[in-house]
This record gives C-alpha cells, structure tokens and sequence, in this order.
C-alpha cells in the first residue's frame, strides 16, 4: 500500500482519537477545577448520563441543537447544586457521596428514557464544522480541524482553563480552598463559596461531556456512558491536576482506542484477540503513569471537608 | 386493583397485569382464562432489536394473551429470579429471552412442570420436557442482507460492526461475510468492540470502518445505534437484523432482516394446548416465514440487486445456497 | 519601653465567654490593647488564648460579652470583617498555601484592579516596599514550601501589613523560630508598634515576653488569673499565675558518668526534600548517659539528620549509623526501635500520634504487636488498658479516661503521651526533637526532668531543639549544626549563649 | 446509650428520607407507593425462599463491603470490586476445570481459595502500584475493572468456553457446567440459600476480628488515620497498604467464586459487561459498606437491606411494570441521603454526649504521601 494510503489512516485515527478523548477531556476537565478546590466528585459519570439524557430529549422533542445543549448544562448545574449540598453543607464523604451520584444518575436516566422514550429515535447531530484555513491544511487539518463544535469547545478549555486557575483571582482562590482552605479562609476568602462554584463548574462540565457525547452520537441507551466518567476521574491523577496533561491523557487514551478499532477494522489483529486489544488503553493508562512516575502531589486538602478549628 | 394500569400513559404497547392481584381467579377455570404469558429479556422491550421481537411476536399471535414482562434484567442471577417468580405466579408460559438465562432454566424447569417454558435462542432443550428451546437462523438473513449489500457496494469493501464474538451475532455476521463475498464484494471488514453497550465505540468501529474505503455497514447487537448514526451522518446505506432499523436511518436503511417468531410460537403453544410442555427445539427461518426480509420501500434498490436477494432467499429455502456457517 | 504616647484603647473585650461542647474556652475574659503597646496573653495549653483570639479576628462568635474597635462597639464575623476592620492574625499553625508564591499568598482574598485577573506584579512591588519598609526580606515570586520557617513568619507578618493591620494578633510565632530569628522579629515588632499599631502576642516563652511585653494578662483555665507588667513581674512570678504553684524553670541534674558511644554516626550525608544535600558528611558519637543537645537555625538539616537516624529517611552511600554496635545504617525504623531506640518526633500532631485514635491506642502504636501485648495473635486488650492507665498515671497526663482520642487533649499532654510511650521502653538511645516546642512550662518542666532520668539511667540521649535555652539546660554537650554540618561540639560546662548563637548563625568559624 | 440510639435512628430516618422520594417517584410513574413497597417487601421477604434469595443477593455485598472496610478504614479507596469479583471467580473457575473429581470437601475449599487468590492478586497490584509506585488507587483500579472485563470476556469466548458451544456453534461465552463437587452446597432444602451465604458471614466477623482486635487491623486503621506517625512508629505504611487493597481485594475474589459456584447455572458465563456477572456487587458492596458504617459487622444487616432492594425490585418490575432502574436510583438516593446525615448524627451525638464533635473521624480519604513532607 501507499504511503499515501498510510497517511490517511493515521490522519483518520487522529480524528477519531480525538473525538473519542472528547467527553472525557470535558469531563476530565471540570473534575481538575473541582478537585483543585479540594473536592473529588465520583459521581460525574452520572451527572454525564443525566445531562445526556436531558439533551437528547430535548432535542428529541423540539429539533433544536442549541436547545438540547442548554438543558445538558443546566442538569449538569443542578447536579452541582445538589453535589455542593451534599458535600458542602452536609460535609459528606466526598468519594463515598460521588458513588451515590452516579448510581443515582445512572438509575434515573435509564428510569427517564424507558418511560419518556423507550425505542431509540435517531435526533439530529452536532454538524461538522470546518476551521477556514486550518482544515484545508495537509494532514493535521482533516485530523484536527474537521469536528463538532463542542469538540473543539473542548480543546479551547484546556488554555481557558489554564488561565482561570493559574491567573485569575478566582483560580487562585480555588488552589488556596484545595491546598490549605483555613489560610484561604483566614484571608477572608469563603471556602464554601469558592468550593461550591468549582463544583459547579465541574459539574456543568461533565453535563457538558455527556451532550458532547449523545449529540456527536445522535441516540441515547440507559448507561450510555459506560464508565466514561470514572476514566474521566481517573485521567485527573493521570494528568496530575495539570490541565493539560489531563488533556494529554484524555488523547492518549482516545487515541489508543482509536487505533485498536482501526487495527480491528482491518483485519491486522484477529479476531479472537479482539478483547485482548481492547484492553489496550486501560492497561497504557496504568503503565504510562509507573513510568512517568509523577510523584506530583494532590490538592492538600482533597476530599477534606472545611470545618473551621 | 388493576385501575393503576389503565392510569398509564400509552407509551407501552403492551397490554399489562398486575400478576399479584389476580390471584383470586383459580387457574382451573376451563374456558374465557387468558393465556398467562411472561417475558423475561436482557434488553429494553422496545430496543428495537432482540428483545422487541420477541415482545411483538406475542402481541401478533392470534389468541387471548395475558404479558408480562421483566426486561433490562442484564444480571443473570436477577432474570433468574424473575423466571421463577413468573412460574410461581402461575404464568402458563414463561420466555426466557436470554441464551444466557439457560443455565438457570435448566435448574428451574424442573420446579415447575405444569409451565412451559421457552428458551432461546437455544438449539436445544438440555432434555427437559417442559422447555422449548428456540433459534433463528439469523445466518439465513445475513447471507441475503449480505448479497444486497455487496449489489451496491461500490467499492467492494463492507463494513461490520459487532459486540462481542457470540452467539446471535456471529450467525448474522458469518452469513453476512459468505453473502457479500459471494454477491462479489472484495472484502468484508469485521470488528468487534468487546461491548454489546458501547455506543460510542461501535461509532467509532464504524468510522474506523469509514477510512478504509467501506461504502456500506451492517452490525448486529443493540450498541449498533451509534454505528447506524455513523452510517446515516455519512450517507452510508445501512442493513439491520433483529427488527426492522428502519426508523433509525429512514433513508439509509436498505433492508433489515426481522425476527417474526409468532411462526413458532403458535406451533409451541399449539403443542401445550395438546399437553406437549415442551422437550422440542424450534427454529425461524426463511423457510418457515419466521425469518423476513424487510426492504425498505424508501430506499432506492436497484431492480438487479433486488432480484439477486430474492434469488437468494429462494436459494437457502431451496437449500442450495450454503451461508457458510 | 517606650510606653505610650498614645492612650488610646485599640481593642477593647468586656466579659467574653466561649463554649465548645463540654469545655468553657473563654469564661468573662476581659482584655484590651491600646495603640503603641504589646500586650501579652500568657497561659498554660489549653488556657484558651487562641480562642479569645479567634474571637477577635472574627474565626469564632463570642457567647457571651461585647468587643469595642476604635471605642465602638463590633460585631465581626467573618475574617473578612476583621481584615476590613483593619485587624490582622499570625495564627499559631501557619497560614500559608505551600505551593503557592510568596506573592499569590499575600494577593489571597484581596480584590484586583485587573479583575478578573490577579495583578501579582503590583501584589509582588508592593511585598518588595513593605519588606523594604520592615526589614522583612522575602524574595515575592518564590513558592513558599521553599522558605524556611522563619521566612514564613515573615510572609505571615506581611500578609498583615499589606492589609494594613492597626491591630495584629501574634499567635505563638516565636515557637518555630531560633533565637536570631526571634530577635530580628522583635524588632520588626518593636517598629511596628511605634508606628502606633496595636498588638497582642501569646508566647510560652518566658524570657521573650518579659523582652517585648507593655502590658501581661494571664489566662488560666478560660479565665484571666491577672495581669501585669514586665516592671513588676519575673519569670517566676508569671509561672506561678499561670500554673497555679511554684515552677522549676531550670532543669536540675545530678551527676553521672557517662559510658561508651551508644549511637555512632560516620560520614552521613542526607538528601533533602529540596534534593540537595541536607546533612553533609556528618559524623558524631552520643555516650551512654549524657544529653547530647543539637542547637542550630532551623532547616540547617537538624529535621532530615533526626529522619535519617529513625530510619525515615534513607542516607546516602559512604555513611554509616551504628547503635550498640551493630550497623542500622540501611534498617527499618522497626529494626531500629527493636534494638533500642525512641524517636520523638519534632511533629507531634503529624509524626508523633494517631490524631483520631485514643490515647491508650496511641501509647501502644510502637509496640502493640509485641508479646505483652497480643494474645494468641489477637490484641491483649486488658494487658494494653492495664499499661496504658499505669503509663497515664506515672506520666500525670491530663486526659478524662484513656479511650478519650488523643486530639483532644492539650498539646503538652499529648507530648507528654509520645513521652510516656518512648520512654516505657527503656530505650538505649533516646532521639527527642523539639520536645517542648508549644508546650506550656508546667508540662515542660515535666519533660525535661523525665529527659534528665534517660540521663541517668545510662540511655545515650539526643535532643535537637531550637531553643537554645532548653539545650543549654539539659545538654552536657552541645552540638551546633550549620548547613548540614557540625560546626562546632561544646561542653555545656563551658557554652556560652553568645557563641552558641553566633555559631548557628554561621558567623564563627571554630 | 441515648447518644448511641439516636447516632442509629439518624442514618436510619435519612435512609427513609430517600424511601420518600422514591415513592414520589413512584407517584409519578403512576404506581401507588404502598403497592410498590408491597411489591418490594414481598419479593424480598414474602416466602422462605426469596428470603433465601435475598441472602444469596446480599452475599458478594457484605463480601465486598467487609474488603472495602478494611480497605477505606487504611485510607485506600477500593473502586476495583468489579474486577476483583471477576478475577476471583476466573481462578475459581479454572481450579473446578482443573480438578473437577475432588471430592467436594476438598474441591470447595479449593474453589474458594482460588476465588480468594485470584482476588487478592488483584487488589495486590492498585496497591503496590500505590505504596511503592506512587499510582493513585482510584485511578488503577478503574482501569483494571475495564482490563478485567475483557480479559473474561476473551477467557469465557476462547480458551474457557464450553467446548459444546463451539460444536454447537452458538458460541455463548460461558465455561461449560462445572464440577457438581464445586457446587456450595444448599443449606434450607428447596431455597437458594447456600454455604456462600455462612462463607460471607464468616468472612465479615473475621474482618471485624482483623481490623479492631489484631494488630494487623490496628496497624491498618493507623496507616489510614496517619501514615506519618504510623511510619515513624515502626510500621510499614507501603506494606500495609498494599495489605489494605489485597485483603479488599480478597474478600471480591472470594465474592466471584461464590457467585459462580452458588449460582443456579454452575458455571460462568458473560453478557460482555461486568456487571451482568457480577450484578455490580463491586460497585453496591461500597454502598452497604457505608450503610453499615465502614464497619464490617454492621456491612452484614446492611448488605441484607441492599440486598432485598435489588431483589424486590424484580419483583416490583413483574408486578407492576416499573423499570427496575428506578430501584437503582433509589439505591442512589440512600447512599446520598445517609452519608448527607454521616455529619448530622456526630454533631448530635456531641451534643448529646456535651464533648467537643470528632473533627478528624469523617476524614477517611487524606491523601497518602509517601514522601515525609516539608511544609507544615
Ligand atoms: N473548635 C473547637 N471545638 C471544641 N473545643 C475547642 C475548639 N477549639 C478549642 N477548643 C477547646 O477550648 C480550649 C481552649 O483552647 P485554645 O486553643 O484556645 O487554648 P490555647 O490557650 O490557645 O492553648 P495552646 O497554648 O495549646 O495553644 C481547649 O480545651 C480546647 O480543647
Ligand atoms: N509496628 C510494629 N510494632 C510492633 N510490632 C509489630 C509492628 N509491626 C509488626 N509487628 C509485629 O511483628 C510481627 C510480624 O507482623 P506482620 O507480619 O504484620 O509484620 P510485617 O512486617 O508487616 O509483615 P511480614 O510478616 O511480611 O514481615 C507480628 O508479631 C507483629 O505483631
Ligand atoms: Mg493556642
Ligand atoms: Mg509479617
């Protein structure tokens, strides 16, 4: 074969690499700012199925993209404010409260779609949209620049995110909430509050991921997500709270699905290796961290409720 | 009280009990007593796929049917429960709707020998007499599916996305292969995600698919969606199997092969009617009108591709076409 | 000192009363500060200095009693409301984000004229003009886990300065600190109260109040037992009003003879957690009954050199460890405490107990696998709460029974509970680190006359502290450690304050 | 004592609390709540023989739940139950393919050892990953429940499959049926009730046993509350905590084998998801375990109570139509409700008891450096 024809294949798995690595980049990176500020939220799995489901029932019944968009992110909110309840003024165990999530959201999506939906209907996708310029350049511009709007969202967060925990006040509030919350909070910075945005944010992020995956799919089954969420958490400590090493994960791990579904497709690993393969990514993961071995620490003050002493 | 059901909304075809409440009426009265029928499935009852059709097979039979159904009962210890339950809540006849429930059946029937019970799909009733066991020739429908295919494949390559290499799935996509080869397609490309849930990988299968020159798709399972969203976002003609897909991609969707299992239902329950509870293994095919092949009358099928897959179905009930598996 | 020119009344608190479930923190406390002056808060652990303090700085709500700013009356509630009110708080753990910069911890909670960005340039020029100002030198853009302590007092100082505190509240900031540095703060305190700004200082440190006090209040058990006057009290006086009885306040020690090197230590070198070398080529012998004391400015290497001979900390090629002859120099912290020794950690809340067990728990944490305590592989629980009453009695810890968790004791009793557990093994070498610091001078005098029968039972005994008092009480030879090297070994019979500081400092070569 | 019933009544009422709103939502799919507790109560308690069916449910739970009380008591968080159950119940499988004419004496025990080996090797390795590489657990034990799923799922497809499957070329990924000597014995004629269940109880007391009357458990529970003054004390923190996820692990392995050889069907077998195996006891065993307090003993009542709401939800979905997905967002809605109520009842329980409220106990999830640190 070609080496032309080689090229299309890898600009191809680069693409889809990076569709796959969406959702999770979205939720990876949500849970970086919640767990900057101090909380580790293991429900957003959950959160992602709801808002799914929210947007694709929207979308279902009114034909309108932005519309859908708009309720995955307010369900994504209000898990928030549940979630900020929960852990903010209820002080709960954080990793304990975040399976509850997503047992809930898990549960209830299913318990919606059977009864508000019941046989999948196909809803309209998000569109492609072709960057002017950028896609029109060789190779990276079919690979990188020919996606759905919220994937590149999704990439434009990474630097925004950066930005807002490196250089604004309020990023700077939610390292101090996460690191030391008694020296934020003995500078009069509200520990509460700064937490309770981040969690916000967090979980409308993860709202977000769980739009940007129903609507790049166009159907929604109970338990869509298939874990999504928790691969999300786990790229968090993968990419040691750094945006974009989160980022990095995310790719990494979009990527190797991308490749063993491409090495499937052509017949390059057999067939009943095809589980074996599919282990692929879990297993880099893992391995990819012991040889990185980022001895970078967490948030001091992850999963510690505040209480004043 | 059976008012509560009435209070439903319609979002279920389904006519449903309240199996609890009815237990003051005595199952020995001879005439004017339903047919007690439940279904236990692994999948939604709607998922317009396996467990569908079976659900809309019992809703066509012809005869006074009182459905139950437990449905979305993955866990196999659960659907176990909820064949036993239905037994002892005096259902006639219980389907377990799961090749994986098997295992539990065999311990359970025994329980109960007045129930029949159907088993599929199984090609065997592991010698209890009160169990049917049922299959479909689901490689039958994937030869068919897969000559048409390959009648409009223009470049010869053909994509398949399944779930996990098993059961239903490989009959379908073993026919399929033997189909599109012999209707002329150079080569089929088939993957298997490792899921029968993950949308978002058969997607992606599917688009894996895309890059190598795969002009039309089929797959077999109920993750498919996503890959028939794939299929429909890339004006790729799609072939289901199972129920008809048509709604998923009306105007992508060439043909889906359904499952109509009333043929053999009504023969099972012809059988029990005569006191025979079970102890017979039963197949749909194309033969037998279980098995159909549902073109969609909204996509434009060349007349020559549509005669080759007539020719075709006549060949496998004339039995001279081998779908090789 | 320079008493007022002003008289007037800054702070004023007027019968506060504080409860916690079960405890009375603050009972009809009344007490004030007026502009130019540093009045002092004296009190045993647990006196409820800081909570008063608290209350001031808006962390906790008063009960009961009013506070008057200024002559009017306040109602703060949120630090916020303190630092707008123009009160700033050194607290007694410091309050700093480690791996934020110098600057971005002052920048904290403070609003921007870049909003929604941080202007750390304009944070960073006006640190500079501050440090400048108070003699506070502290590089802005540094992160602050590399500072050391006393830098860090300083970062907290001009947190509050950069607020513009009128009035500043200093939580015990003196007890992380050596002597030097004890001293450049007082003067940058001294400074600060000309200026006309109001303080209060708590200290345990007897000599360093009667330095930089106007005015003294005694708290004793949530209430004020006096108050007083440098002029007018001495060292022993304010022991008494704080303890309620007389208080030895230098160690006495009898004469022994001190036998062979116990604890050998050759050519050690350290890594540090900076990844430099902490302890350099550092060779030292400890004798069987004598206090060898190890003075030095912290972060000289005294933490790492005291983590390497516990086995928490691994040493580099070359070095060697020896107790009772035998090699420990790459054993487990286990083997060590197996052959003799006890390890008293500098941090007692983080290394020294198991904050939410109980105190019979912790006064079994090292040996709670050993034959008097296990029972056919089970926990001998009767023999551990015989032991653990015996160990409480004998180390008069102040706690309502032993199953009551550790954290809520008072600092010193807590000490006095590592104590009780590494001394009950009869160690042959004993390694204490700062075993007073934050501990109240009743407690202290009890620890250092149990230090002083390690001594005499012929145990080697190693105490590094950073109060020079305390080695100079206790030791019989004094090692002062620079750099992460012994500069210089001193007989105690011969130390001399002056030299011993100068050394620290690195100014004498010996 | 009052302090002590009303720290029991808190957990409790907010588990009702969340009974409430599950029975709105029953409301509102058009069921009656008192039908649908009927439903529920009789298909988990309504015969001997779903009693029985209960307890085979809440088997791997309380098996799960004693690990993860172990595991969350030494400050390790254990996400890696799936796959711990399935790697215990794989060995499981291959000892009773193995050495299918033992008799059963020997064969169970042997089965049951493999279910725990084959756990135990699982939950080792998230924990010498964390205690000597640095790997954070929640992170590698997602990651081997995936690895774990499929590694079955190519073991019962491949080299396990029952070779009649292949002949028959249906090709259900299941093992063939194994050894009738494997099989746990019955205990209650004509019930489900099996051995599994006592080996489960059994397991539990013994991990109450190991975490507040052996050293070992007193070293745990150190480990997790400090491991800086647990290290300083002579103990082995990165020994321990590999122990912590091993013995968690462990008690998922023995859980899989159970499942396998307690099962009606007698052999494993796979829908392509974990959870159709295990019936996601990884994920539920968290649940009862902080229902019960991460108290191994109070796992077991616990395990019961989750174990008759899953299987009274069948019964409620054959009844009355309702999903059964409502009772997973049930299940849900008790863990938020009851851990939200986890700080209410201490703060009560101080009052009650005039003593300063326990700042550090709900501070179960520090996380763990292994390096001494150097800031205060
Ligand atoms: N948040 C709290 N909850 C309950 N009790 C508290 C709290 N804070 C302080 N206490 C109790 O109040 C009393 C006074 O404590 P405080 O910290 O004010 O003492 P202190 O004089 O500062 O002691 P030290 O010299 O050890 O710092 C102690 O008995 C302490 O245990
Ligand atoms: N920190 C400790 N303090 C006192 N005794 C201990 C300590 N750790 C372990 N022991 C005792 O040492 C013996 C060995 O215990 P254990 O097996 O748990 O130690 P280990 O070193 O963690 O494991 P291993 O057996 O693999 O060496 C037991 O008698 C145990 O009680
Ligand atoms: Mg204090
Ligand atoms: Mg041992």
């Amino acid at each position: 074969m070609s080496d032309f024809f080689t090229l299309t294949v890898l600009v191809a798995v680069v693409g889809s690499g990076v569709r796959l690595a969406t959702p999770y980049l979205l939720a990876g990176l949500g849970e970086t700012v919640g767990q900057k500020s101090g909380v580790l939220n293991l429900g957003i799995d959950g959160v992602m199925q709801l808002s799914a489901f929210s947007a694709y029932f929207v979308v279902l019944k009114t034909d309108n993209l932005m519309l859908g968009v708009l309720a995955g992110l307010a369900v994504g909110a209000v898990m928030g404010v549940f979630y900020g309840v929960i852990t903010i003024v209820f002080k709960a165990t954080q990793g304990i409260s975040g399976i509850g999530i997503f047992i809930f959201g898990l549960g209830f999506s299913d318990l919606l779609f059977q009864r508000l939906v019941g046989t999948p209907k196909p809803i309209r996708q998000l569109p492609t949209i072709e960057i002017p310029f950028l896609s029109e350049l060789p190779v990276v511009g079919e690979a990188l620049f020919q996606h759905n709007p919220l994937t590149y969202v999704a990439f434009i967060l990474v630097p925004v995110t950066i930005l807002f925990l490196g250089k604004t006040t309020f990023g700077l509030n939610i390292r101090a909430v996460g690191e030391n919350p008694h020296a934020a909070d003995s500078l009069g910075v509200s520990v509460e509050r700064t937490r309770y945005v981040a969690i916000l944010i967090g979980n409308t992020m993860a709202g977000l991921a769980g739009v940007a995956l129903v609507l790049e799919l166009g159907i929604f089954q109970p338990n869509l997500t298939q874990g999504l969420g928790f691969i999300a958490v786990a790229l968090v400590y993968f990419g040691s709270w750094r945006p974009s090493h989160v980022m990095a994960g995310a790719l990494l791990y979009g990527l190797v699905n991308a490749t063993v579904l491409q090495l499937k497709a052509r017949n390059i690993i057999p067939l009943s290796f095809s589980e074996l393969a599919a282990m692929a990514p879990a297993v880099l993961t893992i391995v990819a961290l012991v040889i990185l071995a980022q001895r970078v620490k967490g948030p001091a003050a992850l999963t510690k409720p505040f209480i004043r002493h | 009280g059976g008012s509560s059901a009435e209070d439903e909304p319609a979002t279920t075809t389904v006519p449903t009990t309240e199996a609890a409440g009815a237990t003051g009426s005595e199952t020995t009265e001879p005439v004017a007593a339903p047919l007690r029928v439940a279904i236990v499935a692994p999948s939604a009852k709607d998922d317009l796929a396996f467990t569908q059709s079976m659900v809309d097979a019992v809703n066509a039979l012809d005869r006074d049917i009182e459905l139950s159904i437990t449905d979305g009962t993955f866990v196999i210890e659960d659907a176990a429960a909820a064949i036993r339950g239905y037994a002892e809540d005096g259902n006639d006849v219980v389907i377990a709707h799961g090749t994986q429930f098997g295992a539990s059946l065999i311990e359970i029937a025994p329980d109960f020998p007045d129930v029949t019970f159907l088993w599929g799909t199984a090609t065997d009733t592991q010698g209890l007499d009160n169990v049917f066991a049922y299959s479909p020739a689901a490689d039958e429908g994937g030869y068919v599916n897969g000559i048409v295919a390959a009648g409009i494949s223009e470049s010869g390559i053909i994509g398949v996305v399944g779930p996990l290499e098993a059961g239903d799935a490989v009959a379908y996509i073993k026919g399929f292969e033997t189909g599109a080869l012999d209707g002329g397609a150079k080569s089929v490309n088939i993957t298997y995600t490792g899921s029968f849930g993950d949308v978002a990988l058969a997607a992606e299968a599917a688009q894996a698919h895309l890059v190598n020159g795969v002009d039309v798709l089929t797959g077999s399972a109920q993750m498919v969606v996503g890959a028939v969203g794939v299929a429909s976002q890339n004006d790729i003609p799609w072939f289901g199997t199972q129920a008809n897909q048509t709604s998923l991609a009306p105007d992508l969707v060439v043909a889906s092969q359904v499952y109509h299992w009333e043929v053999i239902l009504e023969e099972m329950l012809s059988l029990r009617d005569a006191g025979v509870l079970g102890g017979q293994a039963f197949e749909i095919n194309l033969a037998n009108g279980g098995l159909v092949i549902e073109f969609n009358p909204g996509y434009d099928l060349p007349e020559g591709v549509r005669a080759a897959a007539d020719a075709a179905i006549q060949g496998i009930i004339g039995g001279t076409i081998d779908t090789g598996f | 000192m320079g008493t007022s020119n002003t008289t007037k009344v800054l702070l004023e608190m007027r019968g506060i009363t504080k409860r916690f479930p079960g405890v009375i923190a603050n009972e009809d406390v009344d007490f004030d500060v007026r502009n130019g002056e540093v009045h002092t808060l004296l009190g045993e652990n647990g006196a409820g200095k800081s909570t008063l303090m608290k209350i001031v700085f808006g962390l906790y709500q008063a009960d009961e009693g009013e506070v008057l700013l200024r002559g009017e009356p306040i109602d703060i509630r949120s630090p916020s409301e303190a630092i707008a009110a123009r009160i700033g708080m050194v607290h007694q753990h410091f309050m700093l984000v480690p791996p934020l910069t110098v600057a971005e911890n002052v920048a904290l909670g403070l609003s921007s004229s870049r909003r929604p960005f941080t202007d750390l340039a304009k944070v960073s020029t006006r640190i500079s003009e501050i440090s400048d100002a108070h003699g506070l030198a502290v590089d802005p853009s540094t992160e602050v886990w590399r500072l050391s302590v006393g830098e860090r007092q300083r970062v907290e100082i001009i947190k509050a300065l950069y607020r513009d505190a009128e009035l500043l509240v200093l939580d015990e900031p003196t007890a992380v600190l050596t002597p030097q540095e004890v001293d450049d703060l007082f003067v940058i305190l001294r400074r600060m109260v000309d200026d006309g700004r109001g303080l209060i200082f708590i200290s345990h440190k007897l000599h360093e109040v009667m330095a930089l006090s106007d005015r003294i209040t005694v708290l004793r058990d949530g209430r004020v037992a006096g108050s007083t006057t440098p002029a007018e009290a001495t060292r022993e006086s304010l022991a008494r009003m704080m303890v309620g009885r007389e208080v030895r306040l230098t160690p006495h020690k009898g004469k022994v003879t001190v036998g062979d090197a116990r604890l050998s230590i050759r050519n050690l070198t350290v890594i540090g957690d900076r990844g430099t070398p902490a302890v350099k080529n550092l060779s030292l012998d400890v004798l069987g009954g004598e206090i060898l004391g190890i003075a030095g400015v912290s972060g000289n290497g005294q933490r790492e050199f005291a983590e390497a001979v516990a086995g928490l900390r691994h040493t580099e090629p070359g070095g060697t460890i020896t107790m009772d002859g035998a090699d420990i120099t790459t054993s487990s912290t286990r083997v060590r405490r197996n052959l003799g020794l006890a390890y008293v950690p500098e941090e007692r809340m983080r290394d020294g107990v198991v904050a939410e067990f109980s105190v019979s728990e912790n006064l079994v944490l090292v040996n709670h696998g050993s034959k008097e305590f296990t029972k056919r592989g089970l926990l001998a629980t009767g023999a551990i709460r015989r032991r653990s009453t015996e160990m409480v009695k004998q180390f008069a810890v102040k706690t309502p029974t032993i199953d009551t968790p550790i954290a809520s004791l008072s600092g010193g009793n807590i000490q006095k509970v590592v104590m009780a557990r590494e001394l009950s093994a009869s160690p042959g070498v004993l390694l204490a680190c700062q075993p007073t610091r934050g501990v109240d001078i009743g407690s202290a005098e009890y620890i250092h006359s149990r230090l002083i029968e390690q001594r005499e039972r012929g145990a080697a005994t190693l105490v590094v502290s950073e109060d020079l008092d305390e080695i100079l009480g206790l030791a019989d030879r004094i090692a002062v450690m620079y750099e992460g090297e012994i500069v210089a070994i001193i007989d105690s019979a011969d130390a001399k304050r002056e030299e011993i500081g100068l050394l620290m400092a690195g100014v004498l070569e010996t | 004592m009052l302090s002590k019933i009303v720290g029991s009544a808190v957990p409790v009422l907010a588990a009702l609390a969340a009974f409430l709103v599950g029975a709105v939502m029953l409301l509102v799919l058009g069921a009656s709540p008192l039908d649908g507790l009927k439903a529920i109560l009789d298909g988990a308690f309504g015969s001997g023989e779903r009693l029985a069916a209960t307890a085979v449910k809440a088997t791997p739970l309380i098996l799960v739940g004693a690990g993860i009380s172990i595991a969350f008591r030494a400050r390790v968080i254990n996400i890696g139950g799936e796959g711990q159950i399935i790697a215990g119940a794989l060995l499981a499988t291959v000892v009773a393919l193995a050495l299918p004419d033992l008799p059963s004496v020997v064969l169970i025990p042997l089965v049951l050892m493999g279910g725990a080996i084959g756990g135990t090797i699982l939950g080792a390795i998230p924990g010498v990953l964390k205690a000597y590489a640095s790997v954070n657990e929640i992170l590698s034990t997602i990651m081997l429940n995936l690895v774990m799923v499929q590694f079955m799922n190519f073991l019962l497809r491949g080299p396990l499959i029952d070779p009649l499957e292949i002949a028959a070329g249906t090709r259900i990924p299941q093992t063939q049926r194994l050894s009738d000597n494997a099989a746990l014995p019955t205990l209650v004629e004509g019930t489900r009730l099996h051995l599994g269940v006592v080996v489960a109880v059994v397991a539990a007391v013994i991990a109450y046993i190991v975490l507040w009357r052996m050293p070992l458990g007193f070293r745990l529970r150190a480990v997790g509350h400090s491991p800086e003054a647990a290290r300083a004390a002579g103990i082995n923190v990165e020994r321990n905590i590999t122990y912590a996820l091993a013995i968690s692990g462990m008690l998922g392995g023995l859980a899989g084998a159970i499942l396998v050889f307690g099962s009606e069907g007698q052999r494993m077998i796979t829908d392509g998801s974990a959870a159709g195996f295990t019936g996601a006891a990884g994920f539920n065993g968290i649940v009862a375990a902080l229902f019960g307090g991460l108290h191994p003993l109070w796992t077991i009542p616990s395990a019961f109570l989750f174990g008759a709401l899953l299987t009274g939800a069948t019964q409620l979905q054959r009844v009355l139509q309702i999903p059964a997905a409502l009772a997973v967002a049930l299940n849900g809605l008790v863990v938020i409700f009851v851990i939200s109520s986890a700080r209410f009842r201490s703060y009560i329980q101080s009052i009650i008891e005039k003593r300063p409220s326990n700042r550090a106990s709900e501070d179960l999830e520090r996380p763990y450096s292994k390096i001494p640190g150097v800031d205060t």
